[in-house]
């Protein structure tokens, strides 16, 4: 599959009152052209801040300390302001989370959405107009020809977020980056929302980049994740490999803690304690302090990535071939017996590996 | 990329199960307790501006305080002979304060001219009627101070309750109340002042009671749309569902959380009073003579501007600095106070 | 926790009838908060009241604990109504009855210790008469709901929004009340944190025996903790049942389509979930309707002639299962 | 909208109504004597001068012919300068009051907005300290003290302008402009940036540099328009702050404007003209704050579209 957008090795501290916060810690990943990589973390594991950088837009006490982001080989950290505005809503673009609020009140949506192509295609200011109707039809906005001149206060939430969509898609971007964009949404609005982009994911074959905290969310529109604790990816792989075969403690202890709609246990599984802070990150494994499952090693050594799957990687000590074997609690391990079984009745098809657990090295 | 993670050979005890039972260890706040208030003073102190200001304005109370009892001279007694002497500070080599001054083109020793006393001088010189300046602004700071204090009284004792009462309310009583307040800041108050001082005998009284009908319509506007949002927050219900009293409320939670507010408002109410009795002294119906203030000093000053500009520039001086120093206080606490200006 | 299968028997701890909460009303901007809803909570369970945003869930919890007058309708608390209460019962309404707010960033005042915010309801009640009695039982509820006795003396912005959540639950449990109205007590919490609130939720309840109106969109964790489940929707309430019915046998299509909408951490259930799409125009044709028991214990909103339908709806649930 | 600007009319009558009735009464309750050399009169000639200005009458019969009066124009009589009708003064007097107005708040607010926004965007750099900087001096130093400094200076060290008087057309002007500008621009400044900060720190903003837009073009296109609709508000305040800083500016410089003549009117105690003026400065005070409220609503599409879906 060819990568269309490359992490490599990423580290971005916040300069604050207090000291400097390592909020991005050593990350690495790509998208592959054409899929949905879902970025899955709790508030202030670094998710949004790792999306910023892929834009250019973090804040101004950030400093990207180490790293590189390759985008149609050029290293996206060392362009120029100048450069970087000409990919911006161009080759990549964003959608944000509260659709309250990320629109220009006082400009009708109409000019909004016709913005990005005014500035980066040689347009005439009519055919940008006409294009930004269609593809305000395209997102949903019913009558749109009539509907240019309103401003942002006359649209529901939903529909304030069809049209940042439309402003997004505007320009057939390569990249889009979704930071949270159903979160502030209902329920019904967010199902809508999401039907929207994996129609227009098809229709304008973009890859996108899915930011959220909503491991149901993820289910349904990724097909890759990445598992952000406290600065780090501390796991990857396909949507079904997270999602039934999962290796690290914390992916555990986040798919237990919610409930499904046949949880009928007492008690819900939950992660004690709260993340650490990144003004002094942990020498070890930052979740240790957290996971039931912590070795000495754990306080000793950060994990390296272990291998799974080729496409499954996952940063705990657990899967050490010199590790003792470990049970993963009861849901989860229904899921790798779900797994399997789907596997087995060829309902995912997935490199199959053996118990689900370590691998060894295929050498 | 992870190929030979494998190859990393640990010992086996690295392998030993670690208990996670230090989940209280976890939660345990390190960081020493600041409460809102020092964490405000903290940010406060990081500002040098602000701390420089604070500091000189300490400075200048003391003086002011001292004046009450203590001055070089008096500040009304009259020398006639001694009337226009330039500044001169102990023998007369400062610059600028050597008691000479050009008459004519030539350089005159004023004092020597005068027959002033070997001993006695000037520090600020004198006026017109061989008053001595100094003393004049002395007492003409602690006045302008005193004003600037009655001021936060009235933004204290009418502004901060009228706001909480409007505010609270809601409904029928804020709307009379609001509809009082558009009216009174219809009628421009220095207005408002100047018809106070034509009813009363012009001096510091009718100056008061003039400040206390209009200046506190700002701190009432600011506390009121404050308590407005204060009011919805979930604390305020959360009393409320416990059967805390409207009064308690007031008491424990609006008060402790207008306190920024009030106390950044009441910085900026001090310069603005200083100013208006300047303004009211300055055009003639202030402080009445031979009483020193501020704005008696400058339209005094300004009358011999062109050819004894030290009358005027060292009130103006005054003024200038004390004004700056409570605007950048007053800005340094709001900045301290209010986080969203905060990085 | 759904084994009561007639609940009819149980005490009713709250009575709602034909509640009616309209904002400005007579204006021109009124809102119809909440449309004549009448429901009964009984002792002991949790009922569960799911909307999307403007759908009047909060407001009925609100109108509920007395922090709004209702227009019109009646609320009975254990017996009596709440609108008739005499000031000096007020104080011990406000006892027996308490709330849990969303906002755990809002609903702690800034300036106050913690101490201090979880013994604001001893103080109000005079609960305890010495200092030393003050602070043990602080410390007592402190261990309650996990928190050591070291943070009673820090101040709330010190804490993270699961701690922060935890002293909100202190201080409403300080006056020992016996009905908890949880007003999206969750929503603004991370995962991992929200099921140690939910848990300690529901081992308070156990040890105290706890009724609760627990507010919430979120479906799954509404289904999860609550007995029984309300579905609210522009101030109505579409349909009432244990939280099993609700969620296995919905009748009416607004929850078919709110529950069609709620994404699970399943990839595979993901794919083949379909969206049914609710048509709101059906609630305007104009016609009046009532809650209406489809089968026992099983409420929709539905016209006398409507009912006919959604019994025969039920029927094919049953033999399919 | 019509509806909305039809009510704030009323209110804006019934305000004028009541400033007009309690200056009346203030006026009445006030020591000292109405003429200006009353010690050599006798009774008698009191007694014609009552008659004459109708001080004879009732108080309440006073108050309706003053009241008939100002919905007339009539301002009554100045006891002093020379008895010419008040309404005769200030139509004399205004038309350097509005000029110097005008010019001070179109200079203080273009300058304002400008320092403003600068120090918004280059926000914690030395322009932003600077432009702070700036900002507290214009409220900090009293505005009759920059006047006497400026002519000192300018116009009597420097003679680049004229020292006093209003005979050089528009170089006259300009010192007192200056003088005049400083509290509106201070207030501008300080107000623009306080919004501008608060706008660049939206998500909407965040989204238009996200379009590819140069930090310049979401200055230009999204920034400023934003943060200049709340600017509006403050038009009212500064409109005060010029009437008050004229009466000065006007005195020190010799204009003859309406301020110069309030301050002249008080300390010889005329109290028609007080009462005249002081009624024009509400009647402009509270015109300005009914223009700048029509203003908002019709520059904000928040406001302007949601009142015609009211209405309609």
């Amino acid at each position: 599959m060819e990568k269309i957008l490359e992490v490599n090795d990423l580290q971005i501290d916040f300069d604050t009152f207090a000291g400097s916060v390592k909020a991005i810690r050593n990350v690495n990943f790509h998208l592959n052209k054409g899929e949905t990589l879902a970025i899955v973390g709790e508030s202030g594991s670094g998710k949004s801040v790792t999306v910023r950088s892929i834009m250019g837009l973090l804040a101004n006490n950030a400093k990207v300390a180490s790293g590189s982001i390759d985008f149609k080989g050029r290293d996206i950290l060392k362009l120029s302001n100048r450069e970087i505005e000409k990919i911006r809503g161009n080759d990549i673009s964003m959608i944000f989370q509260d659709p309250m609020t990320s629109l220009d009140p006082t400009m009708p949506i109409g000019k909004q959405v016709a913005e990005p192509l005014l500035i980066h295609g040689n347009v005439s200011k009519k055919k940008a107009m006409a294009r930004a109707e269609e593809v305000l039809e395209l997102v949903g906005i019913t009558n749109a020809k009539n509907r240019m001149k309103d401003y942002p206060h006359q649209f529901s939430g939903g529909q304030r977020q069809r049209i940042v969509i439309a402003i997004a898609i505007v320009n057939y971007p390569e990249i889009l980056i979704a930071d949270e964009p159903t979160t502030a949404l209902d329920v019904t609005i967010q199902a809508q929302i999401i039907d929207l982009m994996k129609e227009l994911q098809n229709k304008i074959e973009t890859s996108i980049i899915f930011i959220t905290h909503d491991l149901g969310v993820v289910a349904g529109i990724a097909d890759r994740v990445a598992v952000m604790y406290a600065g780090k990816i501390i796991e990857y792989g396909s949507v079904d490999e997270i999602f039934y075969n999962p290796q690290h403690p914390y992916t555990w202890g986040l798919l237990n803690s919610m409930p499904t709609l046949d949880t009928d246990s007492d008690r819900l599984y939950a992660i004690p304690g709260t993340p650490p802070n990144l003004l002094n990150p942990p020498r070890g494994d930052a979740f240790a302090p957290r996971n039931p499952y912590a070795m000495q090693i754990d306080y000793q050594a950060m994990p390296p990535f272990f291998k799974v799957s080729d496409t499954h990687y996952a940063a705990t000590w657990l899967l050490h071939p010199d590790a003792p074997k470990t049970e993963p609690p009861v849901a989860i391990r229904k899921r790798q017996e779900e797994f399997r079984r789907l596997v087995a009745e060829g309902k995912i098809t997935q490199p199959e590996n053996d118990e689900g657990g370590v691998k060894d090295d295929a050498e | 990329m992870a190929d030979n993670t494998s190859d990393i050979k640990l010992n086996a005890d690295s392998f030993k199960p670690v208990a996670a039972n230090n989940v209280d260890e976890q939660e345990k706040i390190s960081a020493p307790s600041l409460t809102f208030f020092q964490d405000a003073i903290r940010r406060l102190r990081k500002n040098k501006a602000a701390v420089f200001s604070f500091w000189l304005l300490a400075i200048i109370i003391f003086i002011s305080i001292v004046s009450i009892w203590w001055t070089p001279s008096d500040p009304n007694a009259q020398h006639v002979a001694y009337a226009n002497l330039p500044p001169k500070i102990a023998n007369g080599n400062i610059p600028g304060f050597t008691g000479k001054a050009n008459v004519g083109g030539n350089i005159v020793d004023k004092y020597a001219a005068a027959k002033v006393p070997k001993g006695t001088y000037y520090v600020l010189g004198t006026d017109y009627l061989g008053r001595d300046l100094f003393s004049r602004l002395m007492k003409g700071v602690a006045l302008s101070l005193l004003i600037g204090l009655l001021a936060t009284l009235f933004d204290l004792v009418i502004g901060v309750p009228y706001g909480i009462i409007s505010g609270w309310k809601g409904g029928k009583t804020d709307t009379i109340m609001q509809r009082i307040i558009e009216i009174i800041s219809s009628i421009p108050n220095l207005v408002v002042v100047i018809l106070m001082l034509l009813l009363f005998t012009p001096g510091l009284g009718s100056i008061v009671v003039a400040m206390g009908i209009t200046g506190w319509i700002t701190m009432a506007r600011l506390v009121r749309a404050e308590t407005l949002t204060l009011k919805t927050q979930e604390y305020i219900l959360a009393a409320q569902t416990l059967g805390e009293s409207p009064f308690r409320i007031a008491l424990k939670h609006l008060i402790p959380n207008l306190s920024s507010t009030i106390i950044i408002q009441t910085m900026f109410s001090i310069p603005t009073a200083i100013f208006f009795e300047a303004f009211l002294s300055f055009i003639g119906i202030g402080i009445p003579a031979p009483n020193a203030s501020l704005g008696t000093l400058l339209s005094d000053g300004q009358k011999t501007f062109r050819f004894l500009p030290y009358q005027m520039w060292y009130p103006a001086a005054v003024i200038s600095i004390i004004m700056i120093a409570f605007n950048l206080l007053a800005d340094g606490l709001r900045d301290a106070f209010d986080p969203k200006t905060q990085e | 926790m759904q084994n009561n299968p007639q609940p009819n028997e149980r005490k009713k701890l709250i009575e709602v009838k034909h509640l009616k909460q309209y904002f400005n009303a007579g204006r021109r901007n009124e809102v119809k908060a909440i449309d004549d809803i009448s429901f009964d909570i009984y002792e002991g369970e949790t009922f569960g009241l799911v909307g999307e945003s403007g759908s009047g869930k909060s407001t009925t919890g609100r109108s509920i604990i007395r922090l709004y007058n209702p227009t019109s309708g009646e609320i009975k608390f254990n017996g009596t109504d709440i609108s008739k209460i005499k000031h000096k019962d007020m104080l011990q309404f406000r006892r027996e009855m308490q709330m849990i707010f969303q906002d755990p960033y809002a609903s702690l005042n800034p300036r106050m210790k913690v101490k201090d915010i979880i013994a604001e309801g001893l103080d109000i009640h005079h609960l305890v008469k010495t200092d030393e009695e003050r602070d043990a039982r602080v410390n007592e509820l402190l261990d309650l709901v996990g928190l050591s006795h070291d943070h009673a003396t820090r101040y709330p912005h010190e804490f993270s929004g699961g701690q922060r959540q935890r002293i909100g639950i202190a201080r409403a449990l300080a006056v020992e009340p016996r009905f908890i109205i949880a007003d999206e007590p969750i929503s603004a919490l991370d995962v991992s944190i929200q099921a140690q609130v939910v848990n300690l939720l529901r081992d308070i309840q156990k040890e105290q025996n706890l009724t609760y109106l627990f507010i919430a969109h979120d479906l799954s964790m509404v289904k999860y903790i609550s007995d029984r489940i309300a579905v609210m929707h522009n101030g109505r309430l579409m349909e009432l049942s244990t939280a099993n019915e609700v969620y296995n046998h919905p009748l009416h299509p607004y929850t078919k389509s709110l529950l069609s909408a709620v994404p699970l951490p399943d990839p595979f259930y993901e794919r083949n979930r379909h969206r049914k799409n609710y048509d709101n125009s059906i609630e305007n044709d104009g016609q009046i309707r009532s809650l209406q028991e489809i089968v026992p214990g099983h409420f929709v909103l539905a016209t006398e002639e409507e009912v006919a339908g959604y019994q025969a709806a039920a029927e094919e649930y049953n033999l399919g299962d | 909208m019509r509806k909305y600007i039809f009510k704030r009319i009323m209110y804006m009558i019934l305000t004028l109504f009541i400033i007009a009735t309690a200056t009346f009464f203030l006026m009445k309750l006030m020591p000292g004597s109405p003429y200006a050399n009353q010690a050599k009169m006798t009774a008698e000639q009191r007694a014609i001068m009552d008659a004459q200005y109708g001080l004879n009458k009732p108080v309440y019969q006073q108050y309706f012919i003053y009241l008939i009066g100002i919905v007339q124009g009539n301002f009554g009589t100045s006891f002093q300068f020379n008895n010419q009708p008040v309404s005769f003064l200030i139509s004399s007097r205004i038309g350097p009051s509005m000029q110097i107005g005008a010019q001070a708040i179109v200079l203080g607010t273009v300058l304002g907005i400008l320092l403003g926004a600068l120090a918004a965007i280059r926000k914690n750099t030395w322009v932003d300290t600077l432009a702070t900087f700036f900002a507290i001096l214009g409220r900090s130093i009293p505005n009759f003290v920059f006047a006497v400094l400026l002519q000192f200076y300018l116009a009597f060290k420097l003679k680049i302008f004229p020292i006093a008087l209003w005979d050089e057309g528009f170089r006259s002007s300009i010192l007192p402009t200056i003088a005049l500008s400083m509290a509106p621009l201070a207030t501008t400044a300080r107000f623009m940036r306080t919004e501008m900060v608060d706008v660049l720190n939206s998500d909407y903003i965040e989204l238009a540099r996200a379009k590819g837009n140069t930090p310049w073009q979401t200055v230009a296109k999204h920034a400023l328009r934003n943060s200049l609709i709340p600017v509006i508000t403050i038009i009212g305040p500064m409109a005060v702050d010029l009437m008050v800083g004229s009466m000065v500016v006007e005195n020190i410089f010799s204009i003859p404007g309406i301020g110069d003549q309030f301050v002249k009117s008080i300390t010889t105690n005329d109290y028609p003209t007080i009462m005249g003026l002081t009624l024009l400065y509400s009647f402009m005070l509270v015109v300005v704050i009914l223009i700048v409220d029509i203003l908002y609503g019709f520059i904000d599409p928040r406001i302007r579209l949601s009142g015609n879906e009211g209405s309609n």
